[in-house]
């Protein structure tokens, strides 16, 4: 054993003390942030800003190209689609199309939890689930028509079918993957206080996974949207309960490509909506406040 | 009450079923055949396969499609569903379009065209072979596989207008005929008149065995419909218009629209049906061709005269 | 050996009844291409209201053996018994507080992270259960911090809302590893003195891991000591004599002695 | 403070000590297990197992049923696969198919691995990211097909840029979510060894977020492949270079049922490999070795 | 305060270069909710080659302040210079032994976790870089668990590949926060030997948070006490003259307990 401390070479210095101040509360200490430094720091006027770029992009290149017929600009699609919110025909198509949807995302969700459930719990579980999502998670919706038919007839149901379809096997994935993350310690932590099966996924892999549940949520969400614009053209409408799937095909077949843009204008103003209020304030509700979410 | 749907896709083919339906034809017409409790109900799909797989699942009972489209499903359900036409709905017309100015017959087009079809086993694609075999023989049959692509109506006027150099070649219909008469930079090269000699039958209404068998008053109903709607069409072509853009909205001057559905033939008689059966056979898209078109039909039309 | 079979002479030595049975227990982990031996043949009883310590080297296997205490592992030979029962599955009856930092929930609270095991428990009346969560965050320290979750906590204080945890359930059994190894000598005196307190009232079974041998012996009444890895038993010593007020004396010192001497061989003497 | 242990009730007991045993190497200690627990063991069997179990469900549904031309059992479709592989045609759709299929999911993985790095590198990339994901995610091909159309006409690059917009957004956000998920201690440690940008990313970010992305990797596999067969319906390209969507297609529109779902259980099985080939071993040799999957 | 203005006096007292300047230095934690003051105008200089250490209790900040040195943070006031520059980001320069657990990447082995940092840095030639980390591993008693991946540690050997990595660096500054905690008696031992050789041959400066007094007057040439949350500075002492074998002296036990006395108050003393 070298006896370091023999040669040093750090001199002594004297000591220093000093009587601590008495600050029961310390208040905030504030830096000064420059005022447009402070506008820019909200993620909302980022993304306000973000948006209006994409628009000024899409203006600039439709007129560029000048074939309205292909890609018509922002402001023809504007116009296209204030009219037809104004008639009241694209509320009318969104808020079908959503009442379908919602059926359809609640119901996959619901049976997700199911199978993840049945999966993190045991072993044959784990292997139907990631036998089935492997086999049908590839199979397109036209694979899923004829058994939907046959069950379900012509209608919603149909289409609830297939949205689940293309809803389920993405969340189940990303759920089960979050719950096989979650740390060992805080499982056993879980188990320790006499949780299994059922509880234990309640109370501790759903929180703990819950990043991972969400992204999942959200892949599921837009890949909703997609089966269900696609569903609503094979399936069909009689009368007017068209969606918004319809609205496009039957604008395409006009000819309206304003009017097709308008549509998908509308699904991506509602699906910046579901993210930017829906899905943001569940993450600040959750995995920010948890501190689960490292930036 | 009993409840029968009739599915339908978009098109001016099936401008019989729009005007029976807003006409409350259907109804009618099943009441006076004896079934009067019947509600029709039509729905609109967006692709052939959908109405056979509702056929086959017995969630509609009866079909609109195009006539080879009703031989293959008659092949294929012969002994089963026993899917055969009801009746016809119209003779419509095709005329093929290209961008290329040199081309004047089928035959002209290079190896290199991309001619847009909208599915393989459509009139069209049917046409522009037998077109091929007129100009160059059996060997042109196979050399038009190569060039066709399939695309939906829209898409492919769009991009022919729209003078992209994707496809040089489209064999449309209406409405989308009238669209592209109007750009100078397209001509016709041939038309289905020109390539069966005659109008033929276009789109017709199918249905299962089971269906007019357990259902004859309406099946009946239905025919009378029709054959109804028809007359409205041919008498009152500008009103029959007007019901037409209300289901399918389409940029077209009232003009434009009456004189498109004067110069498209309607008649519940067939018509071409053994000239498309013989080709297909031929083409082996039949494996077993019916030996007369009365094979293919049910009564009444089955009675009647045609080809 | 059956589970059902009454093993004579448990009582031997002393008049309390025998709660925990170790036999011959070897733990190992088996992964594909590894087998890590943590504990070899380990035997020892713990008797009911034994305050009883697991003292060893780093990587001895102590963290292992806990956790079949648990009911975490199960031993690849030998037995475990608790109450002549073969140990299967972990349960409330054995809380356990963790060495590792991310054993609180981060999505809860530290005061709702003190509540959850009661709640889940189902033991303790509704109502009073908060008012006994905030006792256990202000016996540890924490009473600043009781709305504020785990993320914003430093290590030592994760690790006090543990013992927190822990401690406010009043299990029968008290398994501890390495609880106060991230605390200050002021705070970790402090907690040895509320642990002590509380079995004094509550008389649970204490299983505690620490690698500190003047621990070991204030808290402990009986002290297992491990060789190195692969842990076997060295020795089990009695040490109710012990406590924080024969600190200093030579008696106190000697029995360290004698335990170091035991973990590292007589030649050097490590000081904690 | 109170003196505990001047009121011992633990009553001493005799020491013990032991010489410990000489044991350089513990060999494995080893636990008989039954034959058959052994196999049942082996995931590979169970999953064959389901396999088997759900191939007689199909094939007992499909006689129950008695449709053949809705629903053929699993004898008609296999004899109808049969026929098509051994004449060549569906290997060669196969071939081609996963030809598109391959060079569509690894321009998406690539772009999406430039996005993510963008987003976690940058705040305007976040935003950039998070709004491009909640727009276009939603979008169906068809809202894709113009611009595709325009940009490539017809053939395979238009099919392998609708794919790149199924798989891009499904991996984008997987990955993200798994970056920010990552710890702080281990992020902290990497930018300690002077790591930042893109080499944080390479070294640190992906490994500790690979569950997460694995998870991506496979939805986004899942859902080039329903793109895959969706498009080629769409862009349907002559006979000869056709892939597995236009075999479906053609089958269809035959109505040669047997032969549509001789197809479809082509992607199962495809789909069934990848999983438990590819896919298995990817996991078992990193994240199963790593620990970070715990069962 | 501007980053090239020379401070006056930063010699005094010794003819060493000032290395870190911390002046005034308020860190806080602000969440949406909360503000979390860690540290508040804490002010010290580290010469070259200071073993300087950060003692306090629990919650007081010493994380926190190591972590600004190491450029992850930066304080709300007061400023932070390393070589007269303001720290604003992490760099391989100032190596950092982290208290959690899992600062070891989970997806490389042992050794490969050890090589990891010196390849990254590109400081080293490749071909010495594997045989330094397996003289690293040997050195904190790893040799036989090289292949492993960290989740088949233990939380002690776990800490050791941390320290294992950070000395392997021999980087000019090493930050080390509680990287003993985790570990028995002997093996700390050991381990505060090997770093205390380190040094002597290398000559680092080492900045090292601990709750234990004995293992700050062993390791540190000079030593900042802190005042419990939040951490202000109580006195920062003169250590140079105790080592391991003053332990038992009467000059190291009144050492000891002065700065007891400054930590807890003189009513009680705390023994570790
Ligand atoms: N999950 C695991 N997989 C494989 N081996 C493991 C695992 N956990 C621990 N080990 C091994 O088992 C042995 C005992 O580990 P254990 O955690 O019980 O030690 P310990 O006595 O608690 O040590 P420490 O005081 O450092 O916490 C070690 O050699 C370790 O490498
Ligand atoms: N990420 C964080 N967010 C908010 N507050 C935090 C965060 N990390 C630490 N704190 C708070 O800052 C204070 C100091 O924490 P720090 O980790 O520096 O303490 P420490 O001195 O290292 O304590 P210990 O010895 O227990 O590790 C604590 O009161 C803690 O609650
Ligand atoms: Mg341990
Ligand atoms: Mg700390």
């Amino acid at each position: 054993m070298t006896d370091v401390t023999a040669t040093p070479r750090n001199l002594p210095r004297p000591d220093i003390e000093r009587e601590p101040e008495d600050i029961s509360r310390i208040g905030e200490i504030s830096r000064p942030i420059g005022l447009w430094e402070g506008i820019f720091a909200i993620t909302a006027v980022r993304r306000a800003l973000v948006l209006i770029g994409l628009g000024i992009a899409w203006e600039v290149y439709a007129r560029w190209l000048g074939n309205p017929l292909m890609f018509p600009s922002l402001s023809d699609t504007l116009s296209a689609w204030w009219e037809d919110m104004s008639s009241g025909r694209l509320p009318g198509a969104a808020a079908s199309s959503l009442r379908v949807l919602l059926i359809g995302y609640g119901t996959a969700i619901v049976l997700s939890a199911v199978m993840t459930t049945l999966a993190v719990s045991t072993r044959i579980g784990t292997d139907l689930l990631a036998t089935l999502t492997a086999m049908f998670n590839p199979l397109p919706a036209i694979a899923i028509l004829p058994l939907a038919l046959l069950w379900f007839g012509l209608g919603t149901s149909s289409i609830v079918f297939v949205i689940v379809h293309s809803v389920l096997w993405a969340v189940s994935l990303n759920t089960f993957t979050g719950f096989l993350s979650v740390s060992q310690t805080q499982r056993m932590a879980g188990r320790n206080y006499g949780l299994g099966g059922l509880r234990l996924v309640i109370f501790i892999l759903i929180p703990a996974a819950f990043p991972s549940i969400l992204a999942g949520l959200k892949i599921g969400w837009a890949f909703a949207w997609r089966t269900l614009i696609a569903a609503e053209l094979v399936f069909g409408v009689s009368g007017n309960a068209a969606g918004l799937g319809w609205y496009i095909f039957e604008a395409r077949n006009a000819l309206e490509t304003a009017t097709v843009f308008a549509g998908l204008l509308t699904v991506i103003l509602i699906g910046l909506a579901v993210e930017g209020i829906v899905f943001r304030s569940i993450e600040a509700a959750t995995i920010r406040k948890w501190g689960m979410q490292n930036h | 009450a009993t409840t029968v749907t009739i599915a339908m896709q978009n098109g001016i083919g099936y401008l019989p079923i729009i005007v029976a339906d807003a006409l409350g034809l259907f109804g009618k017409a099943v009441e006076a055949a004896g079934a009067p409790t019947t509600q029709v109900v039509v729905k609109k799909f967006s692709g052939a396969p959908a109405i056979n797989d509702g056929l086959l699942s017995n969630t509609i009972q009866l079909g609109a499609m195009g006539t080879p489209g009703m031989l293959v499903a008659w092949e294929k359900t012969r002994g089963s569903y026993d899917i055969k036409g009801l009746t016809p709905l119209s003779m419509g017309r095709y005329s093929l379009y290209t961008s290329r100015p040199e081309v004047k017959t089928v035959a002209d087009f290079p190896e290199t065209s991309r001619i847009a079809v909208t599915a393989l086993n459509t009139p069209q694609a049917i046409l522009l072979r037998m077109a091929a075999e007129k100009q160059l023989g059996e060997a042109g049959i196979r050399r038009f596989d190569k060039m066709m692509v399939s695309l939906p109506h829209p898409d492919a006027a769009t991009m022919m207008i729209s003078g992209s150099a994707t496809i040089d070649g489209y064999f449309a219909n209406d409405p989308f005929i009238t669209v592209l008469e109007a750009n100078p930079k397209l001509h016709v090269v041939t038309t289905s008149e020109e390539i069966l000699g005659h109008p033929a039958t276009s789109g017709l209404l199918a249905t299962t065995g089971k269906f007019v068998s357990e259902q004859p008053a309406i099946a009946r109903g239905i025919v009378a419909a029709i054959a109804q709607a028809e007359d409205f069409i041919k008498a009152k072509p500008a009103e029959a218009g007007e019901i037409y853009l209300k289901s399918e909205p389409f940029n077209l001057s009232k003009d434009a629209l009456t004189a498109m559905i004067r110069d498209n033939k309607w008649s519940t008689e067939p018509h071409g049906i053994m000239a498309y059966a013989t080709f297909m056979a031929k083409i082996r898209m039949l494996k077993n061709p019916p030996t007369r078109w009365q094979d293919t039909f049910f009564a009444p039309i089955a009675a009647g005269t045609g080809d | 050996m059956l589970a059902t079979e009454k093993m004579p002479g448990v009582a031997v030595g002393s008049g309390v009844q025998t709660l925990l049975q170790v036999d011959g227990v070897t733990l190992q982990y088996k992964t594909r291409d590894r087998l890590v031996t943590a504990t070899y043949r380990v035997s020892f009883d713990v008797k009911e209201q034994d305050r009883f310590i697991l003292l060893g080297p780093s990587g001895c296997g102590k963290s292992t053996l806990l956790k079949c205490v648990a009911g975490f592992l199960s031993p690849t030979e030998g037995t475990m018994k608790l109450d002549d029962r073969i140990i299967d599955r972990p349960g409330p009856d054995r809380m356990m507080v963790f060495q590792e930092f991310d054993q609180l929930m981060p999505w809860l609270t530290v005061l709702d992270n003190v509540m959850f095991a009661m709640r889940r428990s189902g033991r303790f009346p509704k109502n009073e259960i908060k008012d006994r969560a905030r006792r256990a965050t202000v016996k540890v320290g924490l009473e600043r911090f009781q709305d504020v979750y785990p993320h914003m906590l430093s290590g030592g204080m994760k690790q006090r809302v543990a013992i927190a945890r822990a401690l406010a359930m009043e299990p029968r059994i008290l398994l501890m590893d390495e609880p106060f190894a991230a605390l200050d000598a002021l705070t970790r005196r402090r907690m040895q003195e509320e642990l002590l307190e509380l079995w004094d009232d509550v008389r649970f079974t204490l299983m505690f891991v620490t690698h500190s041998i003047e621990e070991a012996i204030i808290l402990g009444s009986r002290i297992l000591v491990l060789t190195p890895h692969p842990g076997q038993v060295r020795a089990e010593l009695d040490a109710t004599a012990y406590s924080h007020e024969h600190q200093g004396d030579a008696d106190f010192m000697a029995f360290n002695r004698k335990i170091n001497g035991m973990l590292f061989g007589t030649q050097e003497t490590a000081h904690d």
